[in-house]
């Protein structure tokens, strides 16, 4: 099991969790993220373009990041491309430790740098035709230099 | 060299990708952004805000400032939003 | 579907997260916590002790406080009692939201205050017959205390 | 009045839970354990080290300071270790 995956195929979350466990019964906590596509104002979708082979390498350079800096057991992040409706799912963070608060500071890490690093770019698809793409927000700038000490 | 365009970069100038030559005095990625705004009226709208658009060189994000040297690739897009 | 079940058996990972979604289209976050029974030295597992009606109380006070603290659409927690094996759930934290922050920050959150304010009593149960009560660590009381100003 | 027992408390004193009636002199929490561990060598125990022992009094924690007034029903338990 690949720790990243970029597909344009929907996740499933209980398989994905049922993995990262295995037979393992060092585990105490398994911390989780899911983002979803959101209907707002007369929004029909999104599509997310990325860059084939260069995204899954900024994103296991993410991973090898929060490996280092977490005491992990294991972590699985599946990011996907191409169009999706409000309600599918966009991205799965997992991240499993002995304890629950590396689980959950390592999913938070995880996502900052998604949302920064990683290269995705969403386009809200409307339903009257129209589309346009989501601008960075520097909240998520913000996020993220929160785990970059000074 | 080639070229690659994302997101609103590959939709205004209409292509995701093309091979140029640049002239010897196109010499950094800044250099390189003015002189493919001038390739038609699609990569005009796409380089009219440089300070939007994000770059690499053979796959190293980079600055205006980034000599090309001897890039074979390099590429512009505006900053992520996936996750 | 209530936000807080007490229960003896399994929870279900993916069903929960499901009945959380339901069909809106308003969630662009659902993080989720689970807590696992692991196998530390010679350890066969764990029971777990509760006040029932005190417990359920005590976890929905919290659940509210969450509710209140977080700009939530939904959340859920399930926690077990009686015997556990190494790699059983224990407890399941699930909160929605539109945005990541809220639905991360509300299930740590959650934990903290789960961990320092519900009735629950784990007893660790070793191969040789022999049992132990766990201590509650100073850990746990740090953490619950973020959350509260000054 | 209603006593309740928990975690290693139950298992020391030997019961879940017990119907007493203390003497009157018996008027907060804390009298109330003193009182209690005097009932036995399982509740000499239990109650050996009160620092470790939470109480409630009707479903409300509080400290040893408590007075009982008309308390129906009175629960002493290590603290929790959920989660």
């Amino acid at each position: 099991m690949p720790a990243v995956s970029v597909q344009a195929e929907p996740f499933d979350v209980a398989a994905e969790m049922a993995q990262l466990a295995g037979s393992r019964t060092d585990i105490g906590a398994i911390a989780s993220f899911i983002g979803l596509c959101r209907a707002d104002d007369g929004l029909a979708g999104m599509t997310l373009e990325h860059w084939p082979g260069v995204t899954e390498r900024a994103i296991s350079a993410i991973v090898q990041d929060a490996l280092a800096r977490f005491p992990l057991t294991g972590c699985r992040v599946i990011h996907r491309y191409g169009p999706m409706r409000p309600g599918d799912g966009i991205v799965l963070v997992l991240a499993a430790s002995a304890h629950r608060a590396a689980a959950l500071e390592a999913v938070g890490f995880l996502m900052d740098w998604l949302k920064t690093k990683a290269p995705f770019w969403k386009r809200e698809d409307f339903h009257d035709g129209s589309h346009r793409w989501v601008e960075a927000k520097a909240d998520d700038d913000a996020a993220a230099a929160r785990w970059t000490p000074g | 060299m080639q070229i690659l365009y994302f997101a609103w970069l590959r939709q205004r100038t209409g292509i995701a990708e093309e091979t140029v030559s640049p002239p010897p005095e196109v010499t950094t990625v800044g250099g390189l952004m003015g002189w493919l705004a001038t390739r038609g009226p699609g990569h005009a709208a796409a380089f009219a805000n440089p300070g939007l658009i994000r770059a690499a060189v053979d796959q190293d994000i980079c600055g205006p400032d980034r000599p090309l040297g001897s890039a074979r690739e390099v590429a512009f897009f505006p900053p992520v939003t996936g996750g």
